[in-house]
């Protein structure tokens, strides 16, 4: 399952949706927007996708994810537009019969995350903003 | 022939404008779409090439088609670092 | 924080607990009860503890956690007493400014409690009940 | 001195009782009253030495007094397997 959305992230809806009678194990990641970023104040971040193909990639990398670890269920979701401090911007959930594979599917969703999805953040402080990772 | 060229985030803000059209030779490559655009917007100078054509990411070989739709990358930031 | 509860657990309650503006990753296991072990079909499981040793302990490996991975907060939570199938039994949510730490914290949480925490399971099914790990 | 001797989990279903006290010579430690307490309740045999003394966990060297409470822990299975 992926969500790429303007609105506030539940980390509980996505954890509900892996769970099954199947899985024992949920493993869990959860992003949230910091208040600091490089010793200056954040006010809040901006995100932003190219969304047909950030979709597409958030949709390969849920299925990467199944069939590299032999996982039961994957979800991915990432917020877009204006976060706040304390806001979530991305939670990966996954459930597995076991942990230590729900573990590493859910570090490397992440990390995958990061290096293959076409979505941008700009850090705004008091006195600039800035697009990050360019 | 014409094609159209989408700008996102960090390029956006570098050349000023989320979208513009671009007159490029019959034939030629997303690599050299990708010179001819950091001819006119400097600023994207020294970034690496990444895009979609018609919204399916290709590489710099791909050859463009009149009336493409080519969207500019600049490194991914998605997540939290 | 600690929770050794005979109530259902909630995972949300302990992700919100050990959230902050500082943190940006917080990871969370989750254990649920299978439906299903070794073959057989689990009618219910239940949890025993050592309750004030338990309790000790799971101090500990929380402090243990913090100090070893300089993760910001980590939350334990183990269930008692009967637990149906697709119920929660454990929860550790560890927050951290970055989500290396975060991850190797939640695992490392997860086995020890299994290694050194006074907790007994027996597995009931149709047919027979036994505890497990002895 | 008397002692009262406690156990959970399996070794309570294996003794069939939760509780019971038993007499041990002065200055016994605590290894030495689980070899008795295996003596007692054979179905205790084979499994290793692991016990809180009045609430601590000890190990087989630790002396014992009349009074103390002694917990016979058997493996532990919390969490998921």
């Amino acid at each position: 399952m992926i969500e790429l959305t303007h609105q506030p992230l539940s980390p509980q809806a996505l954890v509900d949706q892996v769970q099954s009678g199947r899985a024992g194990a949920v493993v869990t990641f959860v992003g949230v927007v910091r208040g600091e970023s490089e010793g200056r104040q954040v006010l809040y971040l901006e995100y932003e996708a190219f969304e047909p193909l950030a979709r597409e990639k958030l949709h390969e990398l849920a299925v990467e994810m199944k069939a590299r670890y032999g996982v039961d269920e994957v979800a991915v979701a990432h917020r877009l537009g204006r976060a706040e401090v304390g806001e979530v911007i991305t939670v990966i959930a996954v459930a597995s019969a076991h942990r230590r594979e729900a573990f590493e599917a859910c570090q490397f969703g992440i990390e995958q995350l990061k290096a293959r999805v076409p979505i941008w953040k700009k850090e705004v402080f008091k006195d600039g903003e800035h697009w990050v990772g360019a | 022939m014409k094609v159209t060229v989408r700008f996102f985030a960090l390029y956006r803000q570098l050349v000023g404008t989320a979208e513009t059209s671009v007159e490029v030779p019959a034939g030629a490559t997303l690599s050299q779409l990708w010179e001819q655009v950091q001819g006119l917007f400097t600023g994207l100078r020294g970034y690496p090439l990444m895009a979609a054509v018609n919204g399916e990411q290709c590489d710099g070989t791909t050859p463009l088609s009149g009336g493409d739709e080519v969207a500019f990358l600049p490194p991914f930031s998605g997540g939290r670092r």
